[in-house]
């Protein structure tokens, strides 16, 4: 909200530019903007929870991993097609953190957390060990990719290209829906849960319900992302849902500040970038990944984006709001 | 970033201009390795990239591969299959391979062998033993020089039907690995021995990969009625299982044992004298196992160079570089489309014996061996005596059987 | 029914492991408020010390002696330079510090030691097994067994009697309180994290002997600590202890009993006793 | 709908374990009335808010709300029919700007909790009604500051200011003055009072500080040891030598001088 104009000449500057860049990016790199996208889609509905919530889930990859699952098991054993496959995906994401929700936004701080984490770690247990249905670690894969049906338009999903503008367009709806919704009044419900649960439901709200809807909301937006990931990689693997995996969407998150809405996405960005650069040097690279991380928490302790943004706000001599 | 724009265009005039003027001797053939370098299994990768380094110095010091200097490159696939998946195509796009070699995880070789269709750029699996590569994911790009788990396992149940055992029952990682290495078991011993029995599937032991503390598997084990036991633990598992297994007198003798990689020096040289002797142990590739002048001149450089023993992944990574080296000779090129025509049907001495890339699901035929542990004071760590080898095509099931429509 | 007591002991002595490890986790959380996902990371380092010192002396004791104190000291200067500009701050900070100097230290460790496992041999005296229920059993199982409980009374003793202990335990309990009697509370964080690390690292050298050293041998002990202290109420002594053998136990009879479910089994155990109980089996009820 | 009595207590007891912490209190609330409630530490001051605000049960006794039983029920339905308390400590949303803090519980009263499309800032009524609140308590200028940046005094406004969006019929105030400076203090009172005056609302205060109290409240009732001493006018509160006792004598003098 703040800094408003200049932050909307920024963003629509980045989106033009993410719209160009497969005309003169590489492919590999169209590859690799693929995957942060994908996953800034995924951390951004980690967010919603952690930055704006005040609730960190350590479950959340169990519910996007099995976003990308059930849309692989719609491809195979059901129609060949995109939308059937996303529909598949948001329905079950969104059912299954109903569930999980129902439970785990009863508990607050570390003890949601942790509960989420358990919930998490089951529902990778499932896709780890029902072989006949998820095909075990090996993962679920060896379905055909379906054609990008636009009605007017058909692409193809294997086209690096195409299968990025899928991406780049889900993620940007994504991005969309959660702006609308961290400025709306729900939005307004879910800071202040965040900077004082009791307080909230001493002036009426159902501070419960409201968190199960988020849950749902995150939940869902993580099963999209699973679908797109599982997609990209060909396969859906049990990894997808450990907790080792969610535990990215916080890394990215804190990473590039977790107090603005595109945080999460800077932190993905600088997250890849990080590791394709340090990997180009030395294949020690978590020794230095993990330097890095120290030294940016230390320098950096708003997120990246986050202090950047105060940054500009203390040069233009504004107070912080 | 901003230049890449212009370096497809510029790859390809190259590409072009060599190509008519004949100037491909100047450009190194680059070779794409992914294994897992980072993590409780980074020692696959070294061993893999010490193997890999060798066979390249021995290429370049005899002009390298049809004339052109080779060049490497490592990435680590952190045993992650979306991570492998990437640095594969890294390797394609990135560094420009002409070839992609490695994986140590089932689970990644699953999850990269189909995207090769769409890299169209072969790729030579080292260590990863999933049938299904060569199987029901088979593709004209992915080939396997190393030893999978049907052949392993085929040796296993040979040995085991000449033992005295009748109830068996298996100790394995809970995942694809040891679950397939125990329903192969069972299928392949049924045939050589039909009145064998296996115990249902909710008394034998399956651990978690994270497991460290395998006294509660042993147990299960020790308590059961089973007479033999098939062990398809691995690396640091198998370390643990064994220490912990002998000191709860596991093994006393009264029970049959077989441990499919057993014998693969990381687990020795780390075990040394605390590795039972008497046990039947396998692995991919035995250093031992045979004195062919090849496998002579290999051992010996190798732990020249390095200081130990080839381990058996060592083996997969120079094999590959060998392999390609072969098939590169035998079409005169380099190029991705010919490189696959010529490891198709490929038949080349390593020191592993002589293999053969079957060309109808691109599975080497290779040669194996099993032995009994012995200590020997020659060598820092157990070694195998008696062996037993076997032939590629006795260990090797047919094409019809492993699923495999190559398309 | 010696089926039954095997699985007893083997899961009493993984149990204990767990607990040593989960007593310093709980203790930096209960106290300092940090949850410390390089705590495993220091439980490896106490292996790895305890490695170099047999190699160097030959003796599993000294490296039981000489290692965790520097593991200690290592983490002094950890707390001092890289945990102290974070307090006050948000929790997540400090969860992403330590998340980096788990992937600084798991990395770390391999250049220094290699890529390879290790093996460390239980001291002569605790080498080899006896008799028992007509079954051979693994001493220095039996010792760990043992071990257990006696640190336990001798943590418990220490809380209990001394000034040190009690200090803790109040600024466990109430820091503000602790403030306020006039605590100095940076040496007092300092001392505790310092603590916790010397008992993770005290269970690293206890496991050298029993499990493989190698890279992230921590990063696989430190979620099932995580689920100890909480299942048995973050800060509470007693509760990491009784969550520990909760656990340990858990992983031996559902091995036999609920093999399909195994790797499900901690995490079902943690979501129903959080639903049943929110702060833990010991924790107090807010 | 208008009945003049509020809040209507009757022989309401609590104890905890053996300890009885309120005993047998009965005591009314006349709508539109600014009364008080005073006692020595440990008189049940805060037992008796936390019961009638529902967030314990009693062990005996009712609690009336403009005639309806509320006995029991929990807080969040309380604010729903129009009783609210205020905090002793400063409860509220520290990294929110002032206007938002009043936005969300208007936005909960609207029953706007879950409209997750709607931009909030085009929500002219809304705004609007917390603007004017906001106005009421001189802090208007200050609307975009995050209030934790802001003075004690101002935060403790944002307290009232939460508590007014909720469009209370009664207010319980639990020490609202409690660590003020006296300039703080003044301003309160003045504030109380015109509130007070100038609205449908009726305050019922708890303080520790008698100055305030007696600058206040129309009626003052005294508890002690749980119990009801005494109510009345400020005068007659004065003149109660019941009162006196229990304050140890010289105190309310002290607070007169």
């Amino acid at each position: 909200m703040r800094i408003r104009r200049a932050g909307s000449l920024w963003i629509v500057a980045s989106t033009a530019f993410l719209a160009a860049a497969p005309f003169f990016l590489s492919t590999y790199w169209i590859l690799i903007l693929t995957e942060i996208l994908t996953m800034s889609l995924f951390a951004m509905s980690f967010n919603l929870l952690f930055g704006y919530t005040g609730l960190l889930s350590f479950g959340q990859a169990g519910i996007f991993g099995a976003g990308g699952y059930l849309a692989v098991l719609s491809l195979l054993h059901g129609p060949s097609s995109l939308w059937g496959a996303f529909a598949a995906a948001l329905a079950g994401s969104a059912l299954i953190s109903l569930v999980i929700g129902w439970f785990c936004v009863r508990r607050d701080e570390i003890y949601f957390a942790i509960l989420t984490l358990g919930f998490g770690m089951m529902l990778f247990t499932v896709a780890h060990n029902w072989r006949s249905l998820t095909g075990g670690s090996d993962g679920l894969g060896g379905f055909t990719l379906p054609p990008l049906d636009l009605f007017v338009w058909r692409g193809s999903l294997a086209d690096p290209r195409h299968f990025y503008f899928l991406v780049l367009a889900v993620a940007l709806i994504g991005a969309i829906l959660l702006y609308r919704m961290v400025n709306s009044p729900f939005g307004l419900m879910l800071r202040s849960i965040r900077e004082n649960t009791q307080r909230l439901s001493f002036v009426g709200a159902d501070v419960r319900a409201v968190r199960l809807c988020a849950f749902v909301v995150a939940g869902t937006l993580a099963g999209i992302a699973g679908v797109l990931f599982a997609f990209f990689n060909r396969i859906a693997s049990p990894e997808m849902l450990h907790w080792a995996f969610s535990g990215k969407a916080v890394l990215m998150t804190i990473l590039g500040g977790s107090g603005v809405l595109l945080g999460p996405a800077v932190g993905a960005a600088i997250f890849f970038v990080l590791e394709h650069v340090i990997t180009a040097y030395t294949t020690n690279w978590m020794v230095f990944l993990g330097a890095i991380l120290i030294v940016l928490v230390l320098a950096f302790p708003r997120g990246v984006l986050g202090s950047l943004l105060d940054l500009v706000q203390r040069y233009r001599g504004r107070p912080r709001s | 970033m901003k230049n890449k724009s212009l370096t497809p265009v510029l790859v390809l005039l190259v590409m072009v201009f060599s190509a008519g003027i004949g100037l491909a001797a100047d450009k190194p053939v680059k070779i794409g390795f992914a294994y897992i370098m980072s993590g409780p299994f980074a020692t696959y990768g070294q061993f893999a990239k010490q193997g890999a380094e060798l066979a390249i110095d021995e290429l370049n010091a005899k002009g390298g591969i049809l004339g052109r200097k080779v060049e490497s490159f490592f990435e680590d696939t952190a045993g992650k299959p979306d991570v492998g998946i990437r640095v594969i195509r890294k390797h394609v796009f990135e560094n420009g391979a002409d070839v992609v070699m490695g994986l140590d995880s089932s689970g990644v070789a699953a999850a990269v062998a189909p995207v090769m269709m769409e890299l169209k750029t072969p790729l030579l699996v080292t260590h990863a033993a999933t049938p299904d590569v060569t199987g029901s994911k088979c593709n004209r790009y992915t080939f396997r020089v190393s030893l999978n788990i049907n052949q392993n396992i085929a040796m296993a149940s040979a040995i085991a039907a000449d033992m005295k055992s009748k109830i068996w029952t298996t100790a394995g990682p809970d995942y694809s690995f040891g679950h397939q290495s125990w329903e192969y078991f069972q299928q392949y011993l049924a045939r050589k021995k039909p009145d064998a029995v296996f115990l249902p599937q909710a008394e034998v032991a399956f651990s978690p990969a994270a497991t460290t503390d395998f006294s509660s598997y042993i147990t299960k084990i020790m308590n059961s009625k089973a007479e033999g036991v098939l062990i398809s633990l691995w690396g640091g598992n198998l370390i643990d299982f064994v220490r912990q297994a002998a000191d709860m007198g596991f093994f006393d003798g009264k029970r049959d044992i077989l441990m499919t990689l057993g014998a693969a020096t990381e687990v020795l040289y780390a075990l040394k004298d605390k590795m039972p002797t008497g046990i039947w142990v396998g692995t991919r590739y035995w250093f031992l196992a045979n004195d062919t002048p090849v496998n002579q001149a290999f051992v010996e450089a190798f732990s020249k160079r390095y200081n130990v023993y080839p381990s058996y992944n060592a083996h997969g990574a120079y094999a590959a570089v060998k392999a390609y080296a072969a098939a590169a000779e035998k079409v005169k090129s380099v190029e991705k489309e010919k490189i696959v025509e010529g490891l198709r049907g490929l038949s080349l001495e390593l020191p592993v014996g002589k293999i053969t890339i079957r060309p109808e699901d691109h599975q080497a035929i290779t040669d194996g061996a099993w032995g009994v542990t012995a200590a020997d004071p020659n060598y820092p760590i157990r070694i195998l005596k008696p062996i037993r080898k076997f032939s590629g095509a006795e260990i090797t099931p047919p094409v019809a059987e492993t699923g495999c429509k190559m398309n | 029914m010696e089926a039954f007591f095997a699985n007893l002991l083997n899961g009493l002595s993984w149990g204990m492991l767990l607990f040593l490890i989960s007593m310093g986790l709980t203790t930096v959380f209960g106290v300092m408020g940090v949850l410390n996902f390089a705590h495993g990371s220091l439980f490896m380092l106490g292996a790895y010390l305890c490695l170099q010192f047999v190699r160097w002396t030959g003796s599993f004791w000294i490296g039981l002696i000489l290692g965790p104190p520097l593991v200690a000291a290592l983490s002094v200067l950890i707390e001092r330079f890289l945990l102290r500009p974070l307090y006050g701050r948000d929790v997540s900070l400090q969860l992403l510090l330590t998340f980096g100097l788990m992937l600084f230290l798991d990395d770390g460790v391999r250049l220094i030691w290699g890529a390879a496992y290790h093996v460390v041999n239980p001291p002569e005296v605790l080498s080899g097994s006896v008799a028992l229920f007509s079954r051979s059993y693994p001493l220095y199982r039996l010792f760990l067994v043992i071990l257990g409980p006696i640190v336990g009374i001798g943590l418990w003793a220490f809380f209990t009697y001394t000034l040190w202990g009690k200090l803790l335990r109040a600024a466990a309990t109430d820091r503000q309180m602790a403030e306020i009697v006039g605590v100095r509370v940076p040496v007092l964080f300092t001392a505790v994290f310092a603590f916790g690390a010397w008992l993770a690292a005290v269970g690293g050298a206890l496991a050298a002997p029993h499990q493989s050293v190698g890279p992230a041998m921590g990063e696989r002990i430190i979620i099932e600590s995580f689920i100890v202290v909480v299942i048995g109420g973050m800060g509470s002594f007693p509760g990491a202890f009784v969550g520990a053998l909760v656990l340990g136990l858990l992983h031996s009879f559902g091995t036999t009993f609920f093999p399909q479910l195994q790797m499900a089994l901690p995490y079902i155990l943690l979501a129903v006793i959080l639903l049943i109980r929110p702060r833990g089996l010991f924790g107090a009820e807010s | 709908m208008s009945t003049p009595i509020l809040l209507q207590v009757e022989s309401l007891s609590r104890s905890f374990g053996k300890f009885q912490a309120l005993s047998d209190v009965s005591l009314e609330i006349p709508r539109g009335r600014l009364c008080a409630l005073i006692g020595p530490n440990g008189a049940g001051k805060t037992t008796f808010y936390n019961v009638v605000s529902g967030r314990y049960r009693p062990t005996r006794g009712r609690v009336f709300f403009e005639g309806r039983d509320i006995t029991g029920v929990p807080p969040h339905k309380l604010v729903k029919l129009g009783l609210l308390r205020s905090f002793q400590i400063t409860n509220i949303f520290p990294a929110l700007t002032v206007l938002e803090n009043v936005l969300a519980p208007l936005a909960v009263m609207h029953g706007m909790s879950f409209a997750f499309w709607r931009s909030l800032s085009s929500q002219q009524k809304l705004v609007e009604e917390a603007l004017t609140i906001l106005e009421r308590l001189g802090l208007a200028g200050q609307s975009h500051r995050e209030v934790s940046t802001l003075a004690y005094g101002d935060k403790r406004l944002i307290e009232i200011a939460i508590v007014l969006a909720c469009r209370p019929r009664l207010v319980l105030l639990d020490e609202p003055t409690a660590g003020m400076n006296p300039e703080e203090t003044e301003r309160m009172i003045r504030l109380i009072h015109e509130l007070a005056a100038h609205s449908e609302i009726t305050f019922f205060v708890t303080e520790h500080d008698m100055k305030v109290v007696f600058s206040v409240a129309q009626t003052i009732f005294v508890l002690n040891q749980g119990r009801l001493l005494a109510q009345g006018t400020p005068e007659e509160i004065r003149a109660n030598p019941a009162v006196r006792q229990a304050y140890l004598g010289g105190s309310l003098d002290a607070e007169r001088a």
